[in-house]
């Protein structure tokens, strides 16, 4: 099993990424700039502001050459996962449903926060008991995500929504307190908690391990 | 191109211009004897920017030298980008602090985001990671709308900056006085890892090697800093020749760091220097002096952002986000396809000579022509004229607190006090966790705690910054002292050993005898502590003339500390840990309220603070140190701005676990309820555990009984009197402190 | 009655203010983006420059170069446009 | 020489975008600005909206919808409106 992460100009936690992936499998850096995924089997796009996220988060990632392999990837079902900047990406992309907006407070908010596994019946949560609480940090400007009501009901009906904050946790205002989404098929999700930063008791929880370890638990592509 | 060099010849370098861009007759005079004829335009403007305080420190050089800077850890001390200390395991920190007042007065979000960019470069040109940034504030009080304006614009630009570049801000502090309503004070500090063989220092060498310049267009972004420049010369009516205001492109930092580390990884460079104040001018003499050479350097070689800039222009532009670096011929190749892969731009603009001369060219044609030792070297340095002022130089602070009131009452009023409130509002805006090393986040303890188990090394950095200008103002000497030793409590406080201190010193015009004053004092009372607790002095920065019509800001030395420890797993936190672990003050410690928040708050403002036994302090730092390093105690919290009362409920808040303690035999030795509850002074540390690993710092120190954790209130008992607050009382005072100034 | 309301003696004036990045001053936005297109399959662009739209309705035009100098702009390193459009 | 560069037979076209969010979606920065106005002592402002203004110079000006529609904004949250101007 070998984990793949994408590194953009401007990207900021891949080696967070890369070392939460590291604890349960293989991982290497994928550079933007190419579109060889090097055989990896499952793609972790990082967070950080690819791009400085000038023009608007996301935009500019997604036409990058490693995005259009991506984009391949996803559609002949392989995983993907998007955390924060790479949730931003994959929906600018048009791999993930909806969109992010600035913070309602309009500020940068870095603080711990808790959510519920809603779907623990996905790639990325299949370790997870349904219901579980976890501890995982927040840190961004544009995270309040946004749907149509249509959609969002849609998405809930379809076992899309995998991640919600716990009441009095959304830390941005985000529609239906939804902090992480898959694709219709399941095979992407997308989420603004970073499950790379709560690995390791030392720096603060262990929760964000579950992500990490689930998608380890696949079976190689 | 005829016309320029014209131009440039034209604009004659006599002591009428001179003067006009701040240099003295005299300094005049020494350039001119120096060059041996007079200079010209461009001339001019790089010796007026080499000579100018802000590069040549030539009001602080001497007393500068007064600080102890040798010590068994340094492996570059100052003079360097960043000074360096060895962590072990063949790593290397580099850290230093700098300020960004005035840019930061004049446009607050931008003026500090590019005070934490000119940091990290300076930490990078060392070839060392950029890790974790701090921040050290002072603005006006919160009731003035322009200081709330700096005050949120500045935590914003810092974040903008360092969050998109993906280096934690791991800690910080701020102040709110009147003392800095015109004058605010953005300080940032920096702190970066590196392999041992891998630091570089920015001495060009080798003659023949090529000079690249990487980074950002260069455009007329705030031209010598001071608008006289460009005003003296140009056409002020042509807007578009105006100096303007630097703005932060922290994504070309973020690009530029991540080449320069590839390149230095690479062993691509022979040099390396960032550009800051004075651009060009500053980054290459200073390469040229450091390595005894000289350099030429094509100003039209310089890609522009803007059309027709003068050569001058070219040499004294403060653009952001570029970096200076002499490269072998032969490696020129190799360092642009580096370059190329970063997306960073990379030019040629020069060479390295044997001439010992900085030599502007503008295609091809001189149109500067300067010794390197002169621009460098030969600024003159000027002795203060000390002296103790005669009046009065701060009024007393605006009165919010009446002099009768309840413990109670007191206590929240103080922790509602912006000074003493919650820093949440700040500290949420920064990312404080990424890079995967952040063991303690800002609020949770006394200095930031970052492990190395990741980058090859063992054990953790504990980091923190300190200074309380009202305290300085009330007594430089003392003032200075105490700020060095809470820096070193705070790393106590988390079982570290410091090993190099950082230092800003923020003052106002050293011209006058009494803020020179100040600024002696000041600096006699760090190079004090510094021996004392044998911690070296391995950089720093001076930003002098912080003063207004209404008078100097208050003298805040800004002192950051970088340390070391074990075990992070052991490092405790501010909060108490578990219901029915004993509470005990760590001293020595004598409390008085002369230069306290609580004196601020009721108008008053001493002259003169306590003074303090260094040696015992220093003993008592080296004591706790030992003891927390050895694991058992479970929070360990400085007492200082609002006293022990403010401090325990730190304690109560963070942990979320009440405290019951006993004050009656504290109060009998500081004599006075107040004192007792919020007087301050160095010295003391709220330590809460099981009573067995609190014990052995009773027969290394002085150890106070005080009570235990436990329980849903803060209650301080002192015989008779109570004070019991719950917790969500607590709690809302010192949350809401901030906030509650905004709505 | 709706539309009578809407056709009400209603002073409000629409304004748009265009607000972008002063001469000199770094427009980062814009030369990103720029030196981004080509890469992104968007030749042939040039003079990106990137700055913000604000549109408001007010009941006195004649204050809103006050607010942008005040609040909406700042004066230091944008410069801004007023246009107003009559309901 | 500069003067003559200008006047080149260049084709370009400068264009400006204007974005905005689009109804029904909260703009968080317009509701900011417009709370924040009474404090200043400017009333009677309503209905503020804050986007993003785009100039740019194309060769082909036929691109600039599609450049619109994938790069420039987000259609399911931003409209868009672009005016030509030759040069
Ligand atoms: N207060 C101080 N204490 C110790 N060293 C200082 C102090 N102020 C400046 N220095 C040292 O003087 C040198 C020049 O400082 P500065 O001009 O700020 O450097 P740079 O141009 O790299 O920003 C640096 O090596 C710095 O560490
Ligand atoms: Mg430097």
């Amino acid at each position: 099993m070998k984990f793949g992460v994408v590194r953009f100009p401007g990207s900021c936690d891949e080696h967070d990424a890369l070392l939460a992936c590291r604890r349960f499998a293989d991982a290497e850096l994928l550079w933007h700039g190419e579109r060889d995924l090097k055989g990896v089997d499952a793609v972790v796009i990082p967070g950080g502001f690819s791009y400085g996220d000038y023009l608007r988060v996301g935009a500019i990632a997604r036409f990058s050459p490693v995005m259009e392999a991506v984009g391949e990837w996803a559609a002949a079902g392989g995983p993907v996962l998007g955390i924060c900047n790479g949730f931003q990406v994959l929906c600018e992309a048009g791999l993930l449903p909806g969109a992010l907006l600035v913070n309602a407070e309009l500020r940068f908010l870095c603080r711990q926060v808790e959510v519920e596994v809603v779907n623990a019946e996905t790639p990325f949560t299949s370790t997870c008991d349904p219901g579980e609480r976890l501890s995982v940090p927040v840190k961004h400007t544009t995270g309040r995500y946004f749907a149509p009501e249509l959609e969002l009901d849609e998405l809930e009906r379809s076992g899309q929504v995998v991640l919600r904050y716990l009441p009095g946790q959304n830390p941005n205002d985000s529609r239906r307190d939804i902090a992480g989404v898959t694709n219709r098929a399941g095979n992407v999700l997308g989420l603004m908690p970073h499950p790379e930063h709560a690995v390791d008791a030392l720096t603060g929880s262990t929760d964000g391990a579950r992500i990490f370890e689930s998608l380890a638990s696949l079976s190689p592509a | 191109m005829t016309d320029k060099l014209m131009r440039a010849e034209r604009t004659s370098g006599n002591e009428e211009d001179a003067r006009s861009l701040g240099l003295t007759a005299q300094e005049h005079h020494r350039i001119v004897d120096l060059l041996g004829r007079e200079p010209n335009g461009v001339e001019l403007a790089v010796f007026s920017l080499m000579w100018s305080e802000h590069c040549s420190y030539k009001h602080s050089r001497k007393l500068l030298r007064r600080l102890p800077t040798e010590g068994a850890h340094v492996v570059m001390g100052p003079g360097e980008n960043a000074g360096a200390v060895d962590v072990g395991d063949g790593l290397c920190v580099a850290f230093k602090v700098e300020s960004h007042n005035h840019p930061s007065a004049v446009e607050p979000f931008q003026g500090a985001a590019t005070g934490v960019g000119g940091i990290v470069r300076d930490v990078f040109a060392v070839g060392a990671r950029p890790i974790a940034l701090l921040d050290s504030l002072r603005f006006g009080e919160l009731d003035s709308p322009r200081s709330r304006y700096l005050f949120s614009g500045a935590v914003a630009g810092i974040g903008h900056y360092g969050n998109s570049i993906g280096v934690a801000t791991v800690g910080g502090e701020i102040y709110f006085e009147p003392a800095y309503e015109s004058n605010c004070l953005v300080n940032a500090m920096c702190v970066g890892l590196a392999p041992r063989e891998r630091l570089i220092r920015s001495a060009a060498a080798g003659e023949g090697n090529q000079l690249v310049l990487l980074g950002a267009l260069t455009g007329r972004d705030g031209i010598g800093g001071a608008s006289v420049l460009a005003s003296a010369q140009l056409d002020v009516g042509d807007p578009s020749k105006r100096p303007s205001v630097q703005i932060g492109d922290p994504f070309e930092e973020k690009k530029l760091l991540e080449c320069s580390l590839e390149l230095l990884e690479r062993g691509l460079l022979r040099s390396l220097q960032d550009l800051g104040a004075a651009g060009l001018s500053s980054s290459a003499s200073e390469m040229a002096s450091k390595g005894a050479v000289g350099i030429d350097l094509d100003v039209a070689r310089v890609p522009l952002r803007e059309q027709g800039m003068e050569a001058f222009e070219i040499m004294v532009s403060e653009s952001q986000e570029r970096m200076l670096c002499v490269v072998e011929p032969e490696r020129l190749g190799h360092v642009l396809g580096v370059c190329a892969h970063w997306e960073v731009r990379a030019t040629t603009i020069g060479e390295v000579t044997g001439s010992g001369r900085l030599r502007v060219l503008e295609r091809g044609h001189v149109v500067g022509d300067m010794p390197v030792t002169a621009l460098v070297d030969d600024c003159p340095l000027y002795d203060l004229a000390p002296a103790p002022p005669t009046a009065r130089v701060y009024p007393d602070p605006p009165r919010r607190l009446p002099d009768a009131g309840s413990a109670a009452d007191t206590l929240l009023a103080l922790l509602a006090s912006p000074n003493i409130a919650s820093k949440r509002f700040a500290y949420e805006q920064y990312d404080s966790i990424v890079g995967s090393r952040t063991v303690r986040r800002p609020g949770t303890a006394d200095a930031a705690v970052l492990m190395l188990a990741g980058d090859g090394g063992s054990g953790a950095l504990a980091i923190a910054i300190d200074g309380n200008g009202r305290r300085v103002a009330c007594d430089p000497y003392t003032g200075a002292i105490e700020a060095v030793l809470e820096c070193a409590r705070n790393l106590a406080c988390v079982g570290a050993e410091p090993l190099g201190l950082t230092n800003c010193l923020n003052f106002g015009n050293p011209e006058k005898p009494h803020v020179a004053w100040q600024l002696e004092r000041a600096v006699d009372g760090l190079a004090a502590a510094c021996r004392a607790l044998m911690v070296p002095v391995v950089g720093g920065n001076v930003s002098l003339y912080n003063e207004s019509d209404e008078g100097p800001i208050y003298p805040t030395p800004v002192v950051g500390m970088v340390g070391r420890l074990a075990d992070p797993a052991l490092a405790p936190g501010i909060g108490l840990r578990e219901p029915g672990h004993a509470i005990a003050l760590v001293g020595p410690f004598a409390p008085a309220l002369a230069g306290s928040e609580l004196e601020r708050l009721r108008g008053r403002m001493a002259d003169g603070l306590a003074e303090v036994d260094l040696e015992a302090q220093a003993r008592a730092i080296v004591a706790l140190r030992e003891a927390v390093a050895t694991g058992g105690i479970a929070s360990a919290h400085d007492i200082s701005d609002g006293g022990l009362a403010c401090a325990l409920a730190e304690c109560v808040l963070d942990g979320g676990i009440g405290a019951r303690v006993e004050l009656e035999a504290l109060a009998a030795t500081v004599g006075g309820e107040e004192a007792t509850l919020f007087g301050e002074g160095a010295g003391g540390v709220l330590v809460s555990g099981p009573i067995e690993a609190l014990q052995p710092l009773s027969e290394t120190g002085e150890l106070l009984w005080l009570g235990e954790a436990g329980g849903e209130a803060l209650e301080l008992r002192m015989g008779a009197d109570s004070l019991s607050l719950s917790m969500s009382q607590v709690r809302a005072a010192y949350e809401r402190g901030i906030p509650d100034r905004f709505s | 009655m709706p539309g009578c309301a809407a056709a009400a003696p209603d002073s409000r004036v629409r304004a748009r203010v265009l607000i972008r990045p002063k001469q000199g001053i770094l427009d980062a936005q814009g030369q990103t983006v720029e030196r981004a297109l080509p890469a992104l399959g968007f030749e042939g662009v040039s003079n990106v420059r990137i700055g913000r739209l604000i549109e408001l309705e007010v009941e006195d035009p004649a204050r809103i170069r006050e607010m942008c100098e005040r609040l909406l702009a700042n004066p230091l390193i944008e410069d801004y446009e007023v246009s107003l459009e009559e309901r």
